[in-house]
Formats: C-alpha cells, structure tokens, sequence
C-alpha cells in the first residue's frame, strides 16, 4: 500500500484544515499559478515588513489535497519567517520533490514540509505539491522587484 | 439474431496482463481502457513471431522476406476494410494513430497546393466541431483556422451530457466546409446520432468527419452505413498495439485531396523538381509505415471478430448498467454524462464531492490496484462546459468483469472515508 | 582507443531470423539492412514484455501501469538523447519514422501560424537539397515549394558518386533558408562531410537539416559535433521496430517552430476558440505516440552500445573493402558509388551488363535465399543522374559475414549464366 | 528453387531472341507505357488491315527478362490473329497474371504465354509481364477510335 506514504496524516490534517486559507490584505504582490495538466490553480499574496520578515502568505485556489495541504504547510513555515530563510527552504522543498524519491530530505530546514517525502515518488503529482511554493517564490521576487 | 455466448472469464486468460499482480501485491484492475486497451496473446505473438521471422520492408522488396511482410501488412488493410464495412480496401489509410488520421483531413483544407472546390477554405469559410470533442479533434481544426482565417464553431452539450442541434440549421449553413464530430465521447460515454447532422451537412454540401476512436473498438461500426465522408480511429484502443491509426476515406475524395507527409513509398515517380504520386491509399503514407503494428492490429481486428462485436457490446452494455446503478448509490457522487444505457457506451465519468480525482485516483490504484483515469482526458473545454476542472473516469472493455465494478465502489467508499 | 572485441557468430545468435530457413530449404542471405534492419531478440523480447506485462497510455494516467509505461517511454527518450550526443533530453522528438522528422521541419516554414523570421519562406526563397536524396529528402521539400513559391535547389553528384560542392557560394546564398543533406546516402553508401557546408550555411544565416537514417545505425553520430539544427533517423533501420522515428532539433527552434500535428498530448490547456501548446518535445507529439515502439529502439539502442558502434563501423568496413575487391572481379559489374572504404558505408549498388536488377534480386532470391534491393531504392533522381532506371544493391550490418558475400558473389555469377 | 517455375525456358529464350523487335511502318496507333515502381518502359505500335487483321504488332523498350519476353510473346500471338482473337488472349493473359498463382491457365487459348504461369505467383513482376500486354490493348482501342 505504496499510498500510506503519500497521504501522511499531517497532509491529510492540513488538507482538512488548511492553515491560514483566504486572501487577507494588505499585500505587496499577487500572483495566479495554474497547473494546466489537471487544472489545479492557486491565488497567492505576500506581505514583506522591516528586516526581510515575512508578515503574511495568505492564498486561495483549487486542487487536489496534496496542493492544498502543501499550500497550508508553505503558510505556517514562511510566515514569520525570513525572506532568504523561506527561500531556503524552498529550495530544499523543491530539490526533494525532484528527487524522484532518490533524495534524502533535510528535516531541520523542512519542518512539516518533510512529510510530503513520499509525493517525490509520483512524478504527476510533484507539480502539485510545487505549485503553491512556485507561486510563493514568484510573488517574493516581484515584491522586491 | 442470438449473440454468440460470451464468456469474460475465458476473454480474460488470453491478456496476460489481466493475472499480473503490481507491487504490493495489489491485483490489477484495469478500467482505463478508453484511454488504451490491454493486448490479447494473438496480438503480442503475431507481433512477436513477425519480427522474429519475417520481417522485412514492404512494398520496395522483392524478396521472401520482403514479399511477406507486403502480404502481411496489405492482409491488416484487408481485414480492417473488411471490419469496418469500407468498400474498397483502397479506402483504408494507415497512419500512426487517430490524431494523426484528422490531422491528414485538416491539412488536405486551405492547402495551396489543393485545387479541388471542396477542399478550399478562407476567410468566411466555417469548420463545425462540438463542445465534447477530444483535443485531437479540436486543435487539428483550431489549426486549420488560423493558417486559413477560416471560423471555428461548435455545438453545445446539454446537462444530461448529450449534443444539442437546436441550433443545427444556423450552425451548419452555406458556409460550411466540413463538420468533424465524435462518435462516442470518451468522456461522457455518450453515443452520438449521426444521421441528422449529416442530413444538413449534405444540404449545404460540406463535407462531414467522425471521430470513431471510441466506438470502433465497442460496436459494430459500419463506415457504409454511416455514409459519411471521413472515419478516423487508432489501433491501441482496440486490442492492437501502439503506433497505429486508422483514416477510412471516400475514394473520390482521398484522390482528390492533396498529398499530406512526403517521401518514399508515396510517390509514383520523382524528378528533382517535381513528382507525381501513388493511387490511394498508398499516396497518404509516407516513409516505411507501422509494419508491424498493422500486422498486430490486423490480429487484434481477428480477435475481435472471433467474439463478436454484437456480444462486446452487449456485455459492456450489462457493465455499464451495472455501474450506472452501483455508483448511484454513492453519497455525492455526481455522473457526468447520461445516467442510463440509452446511446452510451461503457465509459462512466464522475465527481465526488469535496475531493479531488487526482485524489481519488491515486488511493484507488495504491491501495485497491484499480486504474481508473483522473483528470481532463483530453477533453479539457467539455470539463470547462460543466464547471469542473477534473473528473474520475471508469471505462470498460470486454474483460471487465461485474466484481471489478464492485471493487470499484467498495475503493471509492474507502476514498471518502479518508478524505471524509 | 582499441575497439572491443567483435564476435559476429555471437552476434548472428541474438537474431532470431538469421536461423530462418526460406520455402524450398534456402537458407537466409540477408543483405538488405539500408531498407530494414532486423532485430535481436533483446528488442523483441522487450517489446513482448513490455505489451504483455507493463502497458499503458503515457502522461496521461496516473495509475500503476501508466507510471510504468511513461518511464519505460521517457526514458527511451533518455537512452536515444544520449546516443546521438544531445544535450538535452528535451531535444528529441518521437515520429513515426524519418520521414515524418523531415515533413515536421518542412511544415514549419513558410507556416501562416510561424512568427519567426527564420521560417518564414515565400517566392524569391531558397530551399537546397541535393541529387543524391532519398525521396523522404526530396518531395517533402517539393511541397513546401509548391505551397509557398519558393525555389528548390541542389548539389549535384560527381561520377564518383561525391557531392559536387564547385558551386557552394552560389547554391548556398543570402536567400536560402534551409538546407538539408543526406548523411549517408542508401545507394552510393557515401558519406557526406557536413563541415564546408555548413560553414557556408551559417555564413549566410540559413538553417541546416541531416538526413542520418543511414548513419546513426552504422556509425557513432554525435549531433553536437555535427552542429547542424536538425538531424532526422529512423528505428527500423538500427534495430528497432517500425513505427517509430526521431527528429532532433536544437530546443531553441523547436521552441520557435509553429506547432505541425494537434491533438491530445501536445498541449498545456485547450478552449474551444484556441490553445497553448506543452514545452517541447511534446509539443510535436500528438495523441498517443508509439509508446512500444520507442521502448523497442531504446533498447536497440543499448543492444547497439553493448556492442559498441565502433566495433560496428570497424565490421562493416572489412566487410564492404572485401566487397568491391569480389565485384570488381565480376566482369560486366560496374559499382554506382566509392570504390575504396574512404567515407563510404557498407552499402554497395551495382548494375551488371545486360540483365536487369530485377532479374538479378530475383534469381538471387529464388536460387540462393539472397535478400538484395533492387529498383531506385526510393532515389530516383539519383539514378537518373546515372542514366540507368535501377541497380541492384548489397547493404550490410553487423551481422553480415564474408560468407555471406562469397554468397552473393557465387550468386551473380549463376545470374550471368542464366541470362548469359 | 522457386524461381525455376518463373524463369520458363521459354521466357529465356523470348528475352535472349526477341521475336519482332523494333518499331516499324506504317502504323495506325503508337502508344508509350511506363512501369513507374520499376522504370520498365514499351514503346508500342499496331498496323491493322481489312477483316479485323492484326498486321504487325512492332515495339522497343527497356526492361526485365519478364516484360521483355512477354513483348516478344505478344507479337507472336497477336501478329496474323485477328483483333477479337488476340484482345480475348488479353484478357486470358490478365486473368492468369492478376490470379496471385490460384488460376487455372487456358493452355488453348494462351499458346506460349502460358509459359508466364509462374510469374502471377510474384505480385511484384506481374506488371512487368502485363506492361506490354496492356500497351497493345490501348493501342488497339486507339487505332480503332
Ligand atoms: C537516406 C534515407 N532517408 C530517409 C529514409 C526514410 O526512412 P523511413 O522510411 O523510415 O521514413 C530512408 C529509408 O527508407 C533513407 O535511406
Ligand atoms: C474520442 C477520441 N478521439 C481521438 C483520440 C486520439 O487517439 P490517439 O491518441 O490514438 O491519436 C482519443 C484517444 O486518445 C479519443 O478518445
């Protein structure tokens, strides 16, 4: 039963309850990301404050429970977190997700975002699980821009 | 006339593939045969016992070899013409697949090279296609359009999943080249009537394309009966293997129409600077074709026969019936497509409320080892038409069983509880 | 860099075929290779498992044996990428054979749909090609003259059978937008030097095709030493099944290209009134590809490695020096081509004095199992070039012996006697 | 050894000594056919006289043993016949040919094209035994027009 090490209970629980869901104002950049092979979509907002903090990364959107949990755990890790921290983990996010399950993942940069290991297995649905942090990279570069 | 008895259990022992267990020790339980059928044991030892001694090249050799992969791969165009009622085997083009066959048709339209009326298109000129059309049967007209300045127009789908020709008269008018729509929607299931459209097509004097990968594989399609202008459907959906397509054309058209892809084995003759062209079907493929895939399909078209397709159609008839029912029962599911055996075939697409196909999909096969498509099946605007960016589909051939029904809605009750 | 050890008894075990006895105890004399090759059982036993145990439609499903069937598909791309030497796995598109390679470029020019200067062609435009082209070289190129008004032009050929590049500067000018080029030819066995032309070519800001379905198979190919923008290739040929071909191009043009066939598979999201097309290679790869073809030339592809394509040049080379020293003997025999190994491939075409090619393939044939081609072996200019209709041609590979040519040799001299 | 049933003692003898080659006068049809697969070539002409007399059939052309014989062949029948007798050895000669080896072969009516038998078993050659053949039937539909 290869998927017991998708659906991990902590995708499940904040694809049941996805943290800070809703576009919140004010924002210094709104971007649209679409998944266009199965039409997962997702609306995402960045607030930067002082100090490269992240004050907000409030999203809305459409998809599978693995795009949308993903889009709630990128909620709680870069929230409050630093730009260039948020980005690393980023990049540590979408190194595992490319791995093809070949990749060791990084739990102290990860947090929660390591129980999505298992998705890198599933070529189709690592996109779902990039969209929303795709989303999230795009909307910090053009609030510096 | 009886239907000849038909047994699946003994269907099912000639696919080998139907007793492979996956990983996990999941068995398999393939409903996702309209996005490709699996291949009985006459297809995959015809191919193998082709190319382990006989293969050669066609048409250009002499030799013994050469001579028997000719005979080999013109038996397949006989037996398809034969299969599909068409009454010249000169009448049936090999191509790699279905997408390939309507791009032939396409391009033959606005093409400078063309000089017969009924081929030539422009500005003002319309191209008719519908709502629930497959991308293959949607880009290749989309394309045409916008190399000609030709319109591209549609017929809409009602609610219960079916065409709606209210507007047939002022869809199809004077303006009208040719009108390409599908037999059997591979989404909806939905069989669609031919008869009145192609009444209309003729009164404005276009011409009319049926997009028949759907329906060939499941019925007794007869190209005669049908009467129109144009057939198009592809191998691998219809027990034979992947690689090749089918085009059925009127002879009179296919002759008039201007060569598509170029090179060896189409021609008559060549100079530098000119050439002149095989008689159909020969002038339309180009290069060496898919010899062994012909041969293959041609053994496919035998197996089929050999059960018939009166009793395929009925069995997938009881399946669908059967599903139709069973998934009725399912809290918030919601049937895209027609909800009784009237005009449909065996393809049973839904939504479940509140969760994802992509979800649905991916527990049906890891936990159950059922294979069921998810997504837009390459029908993307039909989804658009019904609000959804996606659904699950179930589709049958005849090796499914009424137990593989059953294993579908007992994962699809578990799906809901995971995801409840 | 000593080439590894070649054994060709072991090498003629791995194909299944070369043990066939022919009708009437004739044993198999296959010299036919530059038409098709045959196959190893390592490429009929992977096609076999692949349709009896892992297939699926690609990209498309999500399910267990759609995984199975997309990898074993993409990384067959992954395995041919890295044969020819391309840079990206992206680079390279699956056809149906060579001739769909070549027809996809020449429908890209000249495109009312293409935005890009490079492929724009209309009258005063040059295409070049030259006499000695295979008819998938010639007529793809004659049509896209044909619907656009521009001029072809070509390279003639010398007695010898070399190319004649005395007019280079003038053929190739500033209103040339393509040329493409054999690399290897099927009749003379010629092997073209690519550098001076292309030289040329850059110099004048046109775009450079190779034809190399008769290259690739015997020679190591690297596409980035060849540094042209396209190279087409055929898996029959290299040991791989019909149906299934390959364009490469540098992802840069095939980005700018106007999409050729639609359909499902080569888009990224599809409305009723347009669509936008999947990054290359998928965008020229409509419907559903031949999935167990490209898994079969994948692994033709690492049958050919594990025997090394040096070893296989090396091989060919004895084996085609030992050839035109045997005809030469054969009085009344007069070789169309090179008569050293220098740049030529083992291909050998030939007419003997009063009898016709067709009563020379046939006596070999009916008599001694000896499978020549005979005719203009789809390069009709070529051999009017020559003056005669047709030769008779010998063309091996690596499991062609000297036996086998003392075969042919014997052969010829029974041809003689009889129409003597 | 397959092939000794299509190369006929006869049909050698036909190509190594063609009866009536040549193009002569005075002729009322000239008619040029071309095998395109093969480039096989006749140039063919026909003088008709009074009673329905086929006066000379004379030809040239390029060619295989099979279609250099069966030209050789056909002058011999049709030459001194008439236009009726020689057009049903046409026909009778089309039918073994186009027969893929299954027909019986009328020996009354075919004479020494019977020899041909062989070649109907050929799909490849059989235009090649039928280019001379259908080259006389056009010309004798065109003196006739
Ligand atoms: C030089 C050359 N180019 C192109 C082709 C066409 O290849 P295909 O028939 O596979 O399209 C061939 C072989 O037939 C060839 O020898
Ligand atoms: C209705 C319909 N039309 C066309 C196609 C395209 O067939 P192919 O992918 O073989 O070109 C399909 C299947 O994919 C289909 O279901």
């Amino acid at each position: 039963m290869i998927a017991e090490s998708m659906y991990q209970e902590l995708i499940l629980e904040h694809y049941k309850h996805p943290q800070g869901r809703g576009l919140r104002e004010p924002f210094d950049a709104e971007v649209h990301h679409v998944n266009p092979t199965c039409g997962d979509e997702v609306t995402l907002r960045v607030k930067l404050g002082d100090g490269g903090k992240v004050l907000d990364v409030s999203y809305d959107g459409q998809g599978c429970s693995i795009s949308q949990a993903a889009a709630s755990v990128l909620h709680e890790l870069a929230t409050g977190s630093t730009i260039e921290e948020s980005l690393s983990v980023v990049d540590e996010f979408t190194r595992l997700m490319q791995g093809r399950g070949q990749v060791e993942a990084d739990e102290d940069v990860l947090g929660d975002a390591v129980a999505f290991a298992g998705v890198a297995k599933f070529p189709a649905r690592v996109k779902c699980a990039l969209l929303s942090w795709m989303a999230y990279k795009d909307a910090v570069l053009r609030s510096q821009a | 006339m009886s239907v000849p008895s038909f047994d699946v259990e003994r269907v099912r022992k000639d696919f080998p593939i139907l007793s492979r267990e996956l990983p996990g020790g999941r068995p398999l339980v393939y409903l996702d045969s309209g996005n490709s059928s699996q291949k009985p044991a006459q297809v995959i030892d015809t191919m193998r016992e082709h190319l382990a001694q006989h293969y050669g090249n066609v048409g250009r050799a002499l030799h013994a070899l050469g001579s028997e992969s000719t005979e080999a791969y013109e038996a397949a165009r006989d037996k398809i013409a034969a299969f599909v009622g068409a009454s010249s085997r000169d009448e049936i083009v090999f191509t790699k697949n279905a997408s390939e066959a309507i791009n032939l048709v396409a391009y033959a339209f606005g093409n400078p090279i063309n000089t017969d009326e009924r081929f030539r298109v422009g500005p003002g000129d319309e191209i008719v296609i519908t709502e629930m059309e497959h991308h293959s049967n949607i880009v290749p007209w989309q394309l045409l359009a916008q190399r000609t300045g030709a319109t591209l127009r549609w017929f809409s789908v009602t609610d219960e999943g079916r065409l709606s020709l209210d507007n047939l008269d002022e869809l199809v008018n004077e303006r009208t080249k040719i009108v390409s729509i599908v037999h059997q929607s591979n989404v909806l299931g939905t069989v669609n009537s031919i008869s009145p459209i192609l009444a209309r097509v003729r009164e404005v004097g276009a011409l009319m394309m049926i997009d028949a990968s759907q329906s060939v594989p499941h019925q007794r399609v007869d190209v005669a009966d049908l009467d129109v202008d144009f057939v198009a459907f592809t191998g691998h959906k219809m027990l034979g293997p992947s690689g090749i397509g089918v085009l059925w054309g009127r002879r009179e058209l296919l002759e008039a129409m201007p060569p598509f892809l170029g090179g060896g084995e189409m021609i008559e003759a060549v100079w530098m600077d000119h050439s002149t062209y095989a008689p159909v079907p020969h002038k339309f493929e180009a290069g060496t074709p898919p010899i062994v895939e012909a041969v293959g399909l041609g053994a496919a078209v035998d197996y089929l026969t050999s059960i018939g397709m009166d009793a395929i159609k009925q069995h997938e008839r009881e399946l669908t019936g059967y599903t139709l029912d069973a998934l009725g029962e399912i809290p918030g599911l919601r049937i895209v497509g027609p909800r009784t055996v009237i005009a449909r075939g065996g393809t049973v697409s839904f939504t479940l409320e509140g969760i994802h196909p992509h979800d649905v999909g991916q527990i049906l096969d890891d936990v159950f080892g059922i294979a069921v498509r998810v997504g837009h099946h390459c029908a993307r605007p039909l989804h658009l038409r019904f609000g959804i960016p996606a659904t699950t589909r179930a589709s049958f051939y005849l090796y499914n069983t009424t137990a593989e029904v059953d294993a579908l809605v007992r994962g699809l009750h578990h799906v809901q509880k995971v995801f409840g």
